[in-house]
């Protein structure tokens, strides 16, 4: 974003910025005395002041000049481009990596010591690899502070994007590929610390001590929260793109298998085949396909903190 | 369906042939009738795609819910992204004014072939069906975006099939409407005709109907494939199965990015016609403007990947495809600096379609050069996919073929219909609408600059007061629509009868009485050794 | 042209049908040149998948049916000539054996699937989604489509050669008018030239 | 126009062509069961091509046509080339 306060926020920002002048100064030069040229024209040579015009069919000399000129123009514009793109395509060696997991509709950014979060905390002036993971549809990752974009592409190998945060704050990061239905909604908020704040938050095993005194419940609830059940799944009763999660322990629920329709009961195998085969049985009224295998993400540890949670929801 | 007209010989809106009242319309193979088919069906689709475009705006016009849910909005763009693309610019100016004034440009009295022009009517048509019905009946409207990309078009839930048929039928029609203007200018153009003395409105056709020959297929088989994939999951462009969904860009792109000519070469050809006539005066450099057609038709094809530099691309790719971009914008810089130059020493006659022309002129400019920033490698990357590019693209698309449109409207409609506009009516509309266009689409620019992603139905507050500037343009806009159409409308039935060639132009189509006979000449033309289409004296 | 107000025909320009016919077959060939460039691209990322999945056609078939639309592509070529000597019995003789000919094809067509479907090998199958690499998945999904769309146009160009048969009995294309005969001819060696590549590119490269 | 003179090719090319087209069918079944590792692919293509050749040229007539409708040809098959090479300027360099 343009304004002042949020300039040289990653490495990346001087070249495209630079890019961007050198091509808008072009831009406007043009516009301005063409127009301007135009306009004159127009009034000049209007038929009350001219009533007969001189007939000229055409000029090589200046053919050959408005080719080269722009040509050469256009080759400066693509320089900037280019000298502003290059750096982007090769992370450093010693960058950090963070694997982000990009799926139907929030980000959950995983670091080296295997912490998760649904918001990503970076250290200022160190290089940064994001790993990029598409779970399910295209998603595309967007710092516009950090003038990075990459989409996040399900399948592709070696997806990846880098940069390097030099300025603390907190700054928006947009999901800039349209994904379905909730796309506008799946943004969340880059924080970027001094290196100590950051050592401190990465290592930080009081959350994670507290997680085990914790009750499973709350432990589930977070878990919920990270890996991002809640864009598809309401608490309050209300159909999202899931059903809701209110009073769904011990409930009865009309599920499809295969072509038949049959009842089951919401148990804790019910649940869990739920997370980890979604279109097995899918629920009557829903769509196939939305919901994808947390396989592999999700341990089974996980999940039985994850039902007893659910188990709480009256 | 015209009552009142005095000629007294029979012209192509007041014959009666084989069938009568609209049968003798739609099953007319007289290119003029089919030509107004063509516009009149595509101006009823075109206010389809405006009322979704104003809607759209309205929900924009503050954040969260205004007047409509996610999915609806979703389903919005798409429907107005398929309609305005695929039935309103790319048959646009080549269906409408090349079906009427092409055959008489050339001295011919028909195309090639009559019959398949109806029949690419009727194809429209079908198209038009299929996609409407996707959003009437099954599981709700589309709601991919018109791009279609994978794999999200084999998992919505929506009622995509009849959608992905209609727009490959709408193809279908294009591509036929291609081959019979391509056929018409080979074998049609009367005695003396020579290549170098068409005029440039039907080079441009030419060029554009390449395009549509070569290009459009490949979207189409892409097309198939996507409604395999969905019925049968093929897996050619499913991730789970193998498939690369970059892939399905690329080929989209082959497609579309040339179409994006196919929707301005016309435009391009209309202004180079325009400013000729209303200077008095021989265009400047016409075979620097033939030549830059061509180019732009050919170049066209090798820089589809402008659009998915942040798809995952190799690097090689991007600094090639970045590379192309640029020489694609210099044959318009070209165009530009000849319309320009048309203008130098004329004797202007200051009328509303050279209003159009030269806010087109203007327009294009902005839309063109924001092009640039598109093209350069650091700029799209940071600007992809952000209301930017829906500037850019309303810029050039509706700015640079819809002000065409209207320049052409307003050029050829006395000859069209026989009759005269209400110029002032015209003037005011032209105005009106001008500086909604404006305030419409600038703001845009400026959110995308802040970093607004497209596509967003909801946004964050910071982005709220470009938003409403950019609703509050799209209400005046709209009232100068209604103003010019209005006006046009009411003058075509009762509007003072027109000269035969009211604006002292060149070309053949002039040298035809208005409305033009059902035969367009009695006689075929003969052009001189030193006749051509701006030989003005 | 009903509406044509002194009713005459459109006069006969075989010059303008024929590059008619060759602007389709234009966008005839990029049609399938999009499915050629999804092909190559599958190929290059999968070339082991691609040789091990190719092994399962039938190089024989492959090979006697590219044999017969070879032939068939040449009397129906040399109908043309007949035509234009004025033999109109040996023309429909020459183009009765390309629609037989043709018909095979389609026959043999229709037994190389059927043999693929016994297997348990169709798009979405549960054989090939659960024993098969992605890489054969996709080769299969390609074989199906190519060798579907060209099956479909096999049986559209049978049936130009069906109209041009009537037209040529009814007397309405004849030497001096042959434009619809040569256009179905064109249409024919389109579809045998797709095949000169696909044969190749399915059967071969193992 | 009505009265535009054919070519009439005579069968013996036709048959000389179809010949050629066997036998460059069964050249190409043979040289693909030989084990040349990458080269497979470019000699069966190899072979497609030249069999394309000539089906372009005899059958479709396209010597005996008029010089426009071959540039045409061409024209299409280098935009088809193009269009795979640059997109495998992707996919080479990924
Ligand atoms: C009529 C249609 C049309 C036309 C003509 C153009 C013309 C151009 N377009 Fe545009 N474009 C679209 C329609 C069009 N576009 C659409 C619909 C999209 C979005 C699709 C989607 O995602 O939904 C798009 C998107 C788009 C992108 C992708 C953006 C993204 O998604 O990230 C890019 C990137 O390069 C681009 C570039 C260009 C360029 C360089 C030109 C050039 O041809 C412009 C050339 C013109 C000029 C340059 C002006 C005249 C020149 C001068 C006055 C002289 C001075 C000039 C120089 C010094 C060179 N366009
Ligand atoms: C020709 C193309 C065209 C036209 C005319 C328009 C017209 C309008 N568009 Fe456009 N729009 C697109 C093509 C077009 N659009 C495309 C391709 C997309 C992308 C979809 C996607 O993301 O998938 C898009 C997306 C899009 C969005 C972005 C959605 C998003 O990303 O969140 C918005 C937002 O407000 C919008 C608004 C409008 C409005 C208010 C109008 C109109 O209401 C303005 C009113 C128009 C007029 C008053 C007259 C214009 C006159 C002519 C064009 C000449 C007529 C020509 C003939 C009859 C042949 N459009
Ligand atoms: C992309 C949207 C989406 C996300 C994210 C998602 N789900 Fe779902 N979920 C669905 C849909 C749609 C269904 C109904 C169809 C089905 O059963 O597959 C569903 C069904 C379920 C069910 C069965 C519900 C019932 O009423 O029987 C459970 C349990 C469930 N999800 C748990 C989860 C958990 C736990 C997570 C997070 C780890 C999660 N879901 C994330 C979309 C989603
Ligand atoms: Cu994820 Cu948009
Ligand atoms: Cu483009």
């Amino acid at each position: 974003m343009y304004s002042p306060e949020v300039t040289q926020a990653s490495n990346f920002v001087q070249g495209v910025d630079t890019a961007f002048l050198v091509i808008l100064g072009i831009s406007f030069f043009f516009l301005i005395v063409l127009t301007v040229v135009m306009i004159y024209f127009i009034y000049k040579y209007n038929r009350k002041r001219n009533p007969v015009a001189t007939q000229i069919h055409g000029n090589t000399t200046l053919e050959i000049i408005w080719t080269v000129v722009p040509f050469l123009l256009t080759m400066v514009m693509f320089y900037y481009g280019w000298a502003g793109w290059k750096p982007m395509q090769k992370a450093p060696k010693d960058s950090m990596e963070i694997t982000v997991y990009g799926r139907m509709w929030n980000f959950s950014f995983e670091y080296e010591n295997g912490k998760r979060t649904d918001t990503l905390f970076l250290p200022k002036d160190q290089p940064i690899k994001l790993n990029l993971v598409a779970m399910d549809v295209l998603h595309s990752l967007y710092i516009p502070a950090f003038r990075v974009k990459q989409d996040m592409v399900p399948g592709m190998e070696n997806n990846f994007m880098w940069f390097e945060p030099q300025r603390e704050g907190i700054f928006e990061l947009y999901c800039a590929e349209y994904c379905g239905l909730q796309h506008s909604y799946m943004y969340t908020y880059v924080k970027v610390m001094e290196e100590n704040e950051f050592t401190d938050w990465l290592v930080d095993t009081t959350q994670v001590a507290a997680l085990d005194i914790e009750s499973p419940t709350a432990t589930g609830k977070r878990i919920m929260q990270n890996i991002g059940c809640f864009a598809c799944h309401s608490l309050d009763g209300s159909k999202l793109v899931g059903p809701s999660f209110k009073g769904i322990w011990g409930e009865e629920h009309t599920v499809v298998t295969g072509k038949e329709t049959r009842q089951v009961l919401v148990d804790e195998e019910y649940i869990k085949s739920s997370i980890y085969d979604p279109n097995e049985d899918v629920v009557e009224g829903f769509s196939k396909g939305l919901m994808l295998s947390y396989r592999g993400q999700l341990s089974d540890d996980d999940i039985t903190n994850i039902v007893e949670y659910l188990k709480t929801l009256k | 369906m015209q009552t009142a007209h005095s000629a007294n010989e029979a012209n192509y809106l007041t014959y009666k042939g084989k069938y009568k009242g609209l049968l003798g319309w739609i099953f007319s193979t007289d290119h003029k009738r089919i030509g107004l088919l063509y516009l009149y069906s595509i101006l009823t689709m075109f206010s389809v795609g405006v009322l979704l475009g104003l809607a759209m705006k309205f929900e924009l016009l503050a954040p969260g819910k205004t007047i409509m849910e996610a999915q609806t909005y979703n389903s919005a763009f798409t429907v107005h992204g398929v309609i305005m693309i695929f039935m309103v610019v790319i048959p646009g100016l080549p269906a409408v004014f090349g079906n009427i004034m092409l055959p008489i440009m050339i001295g011919a009295k028909d195309v090639a072939f009559p019959k398949l022009n109806l029949l690419s009517w009727w194809l429209y048509v079908l198209g038009v069906i299929l996609v409407l019905a996707a959003l009437m009946f099954g599981s709700g409207a589309p709601d991919t975006g018109w791009t279609f990309y994978a794999p999200y078009s084999f998992k919505s839930g929506t009622n995509l099939l009849p959608a992905v048929f209609g727009a490959f039928v709408l193809g279908f029609s294009s591509i036929l409407t291609g081959l019979n203007f391509l056929v018409t200018i080979h074998r049609l153009r009367c005695p003396g005709m020579k290549w170098t003395k068409m005029p440039l409105f039907v080079w441009t056709l030419y060029g554009t109907a390449w395009i549509q020959l070569l290009a459009t297929p490949v979207v189409g088989i892409t097309l198939v494939l996507v409604a395999l994939e969905r019925m049968f999951g093929i897996g050619v462009f499913d991730p789970a199965l193998g498939g690369d969904p970059v892939l399905y860009q690329h080929l989209f792109w082959i497609y579309s990015h040339p179409a994006v000519y196919v929707m301005i070469l016309p435009a391009m050809g209309a202004i180079s016609e325009i400013i000729p006539t209303f200077s008095q005066k021989q265009i400047f450099g016409y075979k620097a403007i033939i030549a830059s057609t061509m180019a732009i038709a050919f170049v066209g094809y090798l820089v589809w990947g402008h659009h998915m530099f942040t798809a995952g691309m190799s690097g090689t790719a991007q600094y090639y495809f970045s590379l192309l971009t640029f020489i694609v914008a210099i044959p318009s810089a070209i165009k530009v600096f000849n319309w320009i130059s048309t203008m130098y020493k004329g004797s202007i006659n200051v009328q509303t379609p050279l209003y159009w022309a030269a806010s087109f002129v203007f327009v294009f400019l902005i839309g063109g050069l924001s092009g640039l920033v598109l093209g350069a490698l650091a700029t799209d990357i940071y600007v992809h996919d952000t209301a930017f590019v829906v500037a850019h693209f309303h810029y050039i698309v509706f700015g640079g073929t819809g002000f065409a449109f209207f320049a052409a409207a307003h050029y050829w409609f006395p000859k069209i219909y026989g009759r005269m506009y209400d110029k002032g009516w015209a003037n005011t509309g032209w105005l009106v609408f001008f500086i909604g266009f404006l305030a419409l689409y600038t703001p845009m620019f400026y959110l995308g600059m802040m970093g607004m992603p497209r596509r967003y139905y909801d946004y964050l507050d910071e982005f709220h007061s470009g938003n409403i500037l950019s609703t509050f343009g799209s209400w005046i806009m709209v009232t100068g629509l209604v103003i010019i159409v209005v006006n046009l409308v009411r003058s075509a039935r009762k509007g003072e009868p027109a000269e035969m060639n009211p604006w002292h132009s060149k070309t053949l189509e002039w040298t035809v009485s208005s409305p033009p006979p059902v035969e367009n000449f009695d006689e075929l033309p003969v052009i001189a050794e030193d006749d051509g289409p701006y030989n003005y004296k | 042209m009903e509406n044509n107000a002194n009713g005459e025909h459109v006069h006969y320009d075989a010059e303008a049908s024929k590059i008619g016919m060759w602007l389709f077959i234009f966008t005839e060939l990029l049609l399938f040149g999009g499915l050629f460039l999804i092909y190559s691209v599958y190929r290059f990322k999968n070339p082991e998948a691609f040789h091990l999945a190719a092994e399962e056609l039938n190089t024989s078939i492959g090979a006697l049916n590219t044999v017969l639309l070879l032939i068939s592509s040449m009397t129906i070529a040399m109908s043309t000539t007949t035509l234009l000597l004025k033999k109109k019995g040996a023309t429909l003789g020459l183009l009765a054996i390309t629609i037989i000919i043709g018909i095979v094809f389609l026959v043999n067509k229709y037994f190389e699937w059927g043999v693929k479907f016994d297997h348990g090998i169709w798009p979405g199958s549960e054989h090939l989604l659960n024993d098969f690499s992605q890489g054969e998945i996709l080769f299969f999904g390609l074989y199906f489509v190519m060798t579907g769309l060209h099956a479909l146009h096999i049986i559209i160009g049978l049936a130009i050669i069906v109209a041009a048969i009537i037209r040529i009995r009814k007397g309405t294309v004849h030497e001096n008018r042959a434009a619809l005969l040569e256009n179905a001819g064109l249409y024919w060696h389109l579809v045998d030239l797709i095949w000169i590549f696909l044969f190749p590119l399915f059967y071969l490269i193992t | 126009m009505s009265e535009e003179k054919h070519h009439i090719v005579p069968y013996r090319v036709y048959i000389i062509v179809l010949l050629a087209l066997l036998a460059l069918t069964f050249a190409s079944i043979g040289i693909t069961s030989i084990e040349l590792g990458e080269y497979t692919v470019a000699g069966a293509l190899i072979f497609a091509c030249i069999k394309s050749f000539l089906v372009l040229t005899y059958f479709m007539h396209l010597k005996y046509d008029k010089k426009y409708i071959r540039a045409m040809v061409v024209f299409v098959f280098v935009i088809f080339v193009v269009m795979i090479v640059i997109t495998f300027l992707d996919y080479l360099y990924r």
